[in-house]
């Protein structure tokens, strides 16, 4: 199955881009989609997750087709 | 209830007048709660030239159609709208509107409030300043809009 | 910080800018919290043809200008200001408009808030209406904005 | 000593005239005052006070040129 991950802000350079298109055969969660998508960086504990735009935890498991993004604390308004 | 996204610089009082002039509900809003957040020229005691505000295209809009919903569900809204800029921004242009309109003033208050915390702390938009100093900075986090400064 | 009477009908939008545009602290407000109180056309279950507001001058701005005194002594406001409407009234019409200018928005929810239970509860207005019925009644009692409807 | 008495709204309405003029010697109390500037009605308990245009209570002693004013709770806003 195949997914695309995003990074949006501060993540986004810290991780080095703000997209990839990942595939893969065996199940994953969102953590393994971070492991395995940039490689050697810890995930941060502030991170925030999506899953196709809505919020969505670290240990859910992600589908094919699936939208995943990470990113840092909102600061809007 | 709607939400808006823009890109270029918005005058308040024209939006607040042209939504409110759709509404179909004339006199039966007793009253009308409204929050400005308009951009300042300093951020933790630096001077701020100006300001990048990043989103979510489609999961932002998504978020704050879900934080009008919630609000409707726990206060009698007639009504309620949010507006949010985003791109390049400069100090005293306005970053967010969100006006409620209601019967009583107890919901309208309670309601507005409600969406600027739930904005500030769920909306996916990400502010980075350039300060006069010419340095760029990603701000980390948003402050607790119950707590007094 | 300032407190107006007007005995003929206001546009809020416009007082609010004129009198933001008198305020030197630009780009040092973050916050801006506006309540607007409009007259409904019904109450109590009764259709609402107008309203007389009646006000003791003299008393009455003391009592507002009390209010933006006490407020700026909890809160740090920037700047607030206060328009009320007296005289004959028709629905649609703007009551009562409460701005506070502040850093944050935490103080300007807080003191905007602040600002209308007091005038509620303790500046001298009181409302009559004319029914549609003909009838005219005194409305007794302001309710409480901070329980739910 | 001479003072001036006031009611507002319905409460003028009430006593049936929106102002008086009130001479006399002995000391007095807006409570006095009332009693004796709206013979036979008693003070309503919601009744509010103000002498010279700040809020009192109805204990207290009336000075020689006060303004005192009598009204119902307010319903401006």
């Amino acid at each position: 199955m195949s997914i695309k991950v995003r990074y949006f802000a501060s993540l986004g350079e810290q991780v080095g881009r703000s997209e990839s298109e990942l595939t893969f055969s065996q199940a994953m969660t969102v953590r393994d989609v971070w492991q395995l998508d940039t490689i050697e960086k810890s995930i941060p504990d502030n991170v925030l997750v999506a899953i196709n735009m809505e919020y969505a935890d670290l240990d859910i498991q992600v589908q094919d087709g699936d939208e995943v993004a990470f990113f840092p604390p909102v600061t809007g308004g | 209830m709607k939400v808006k996204i823009c890109s270029a610089a918005f005058n308040p009082w024209q939006e607040i007048q042209a939504y409110q002039a759709t509404l179909a509900t004339s006199a039966k809003f007793g009253a009308t709660s409204i929050f400005i957040g308009t951009m300042r020229d300093y951020n933790e005691g630096d001077a701020v030239q100006s300001m990048t505000l990043d989103y979510y295209p489609g999961m932002t809009e998504k978020q704050l159609e879900k934080i009008l919903t919630d609000a409707e569900q726990c206060w009698q809204i007639i009504d309620a709208y949010i507006v949010h800029r985003v791109g390049e921004i400069n100090p005293d242009d306005t970053i967010v509107l969100v006006v409620v309109w209601s019967s009583h003033r107890g919901d309208a208050f309670d309601a507005s409030r409600f969406i600027m915390e739930a904005l500030k702390s769920t909306a996916p938009f990400w502010k980075k300043e350039l300060l006069e100093s010419g340095q760029t900075r990603w701000v980390e986090k948003n402050t607790d809009g119950y707590q007094k400064m």
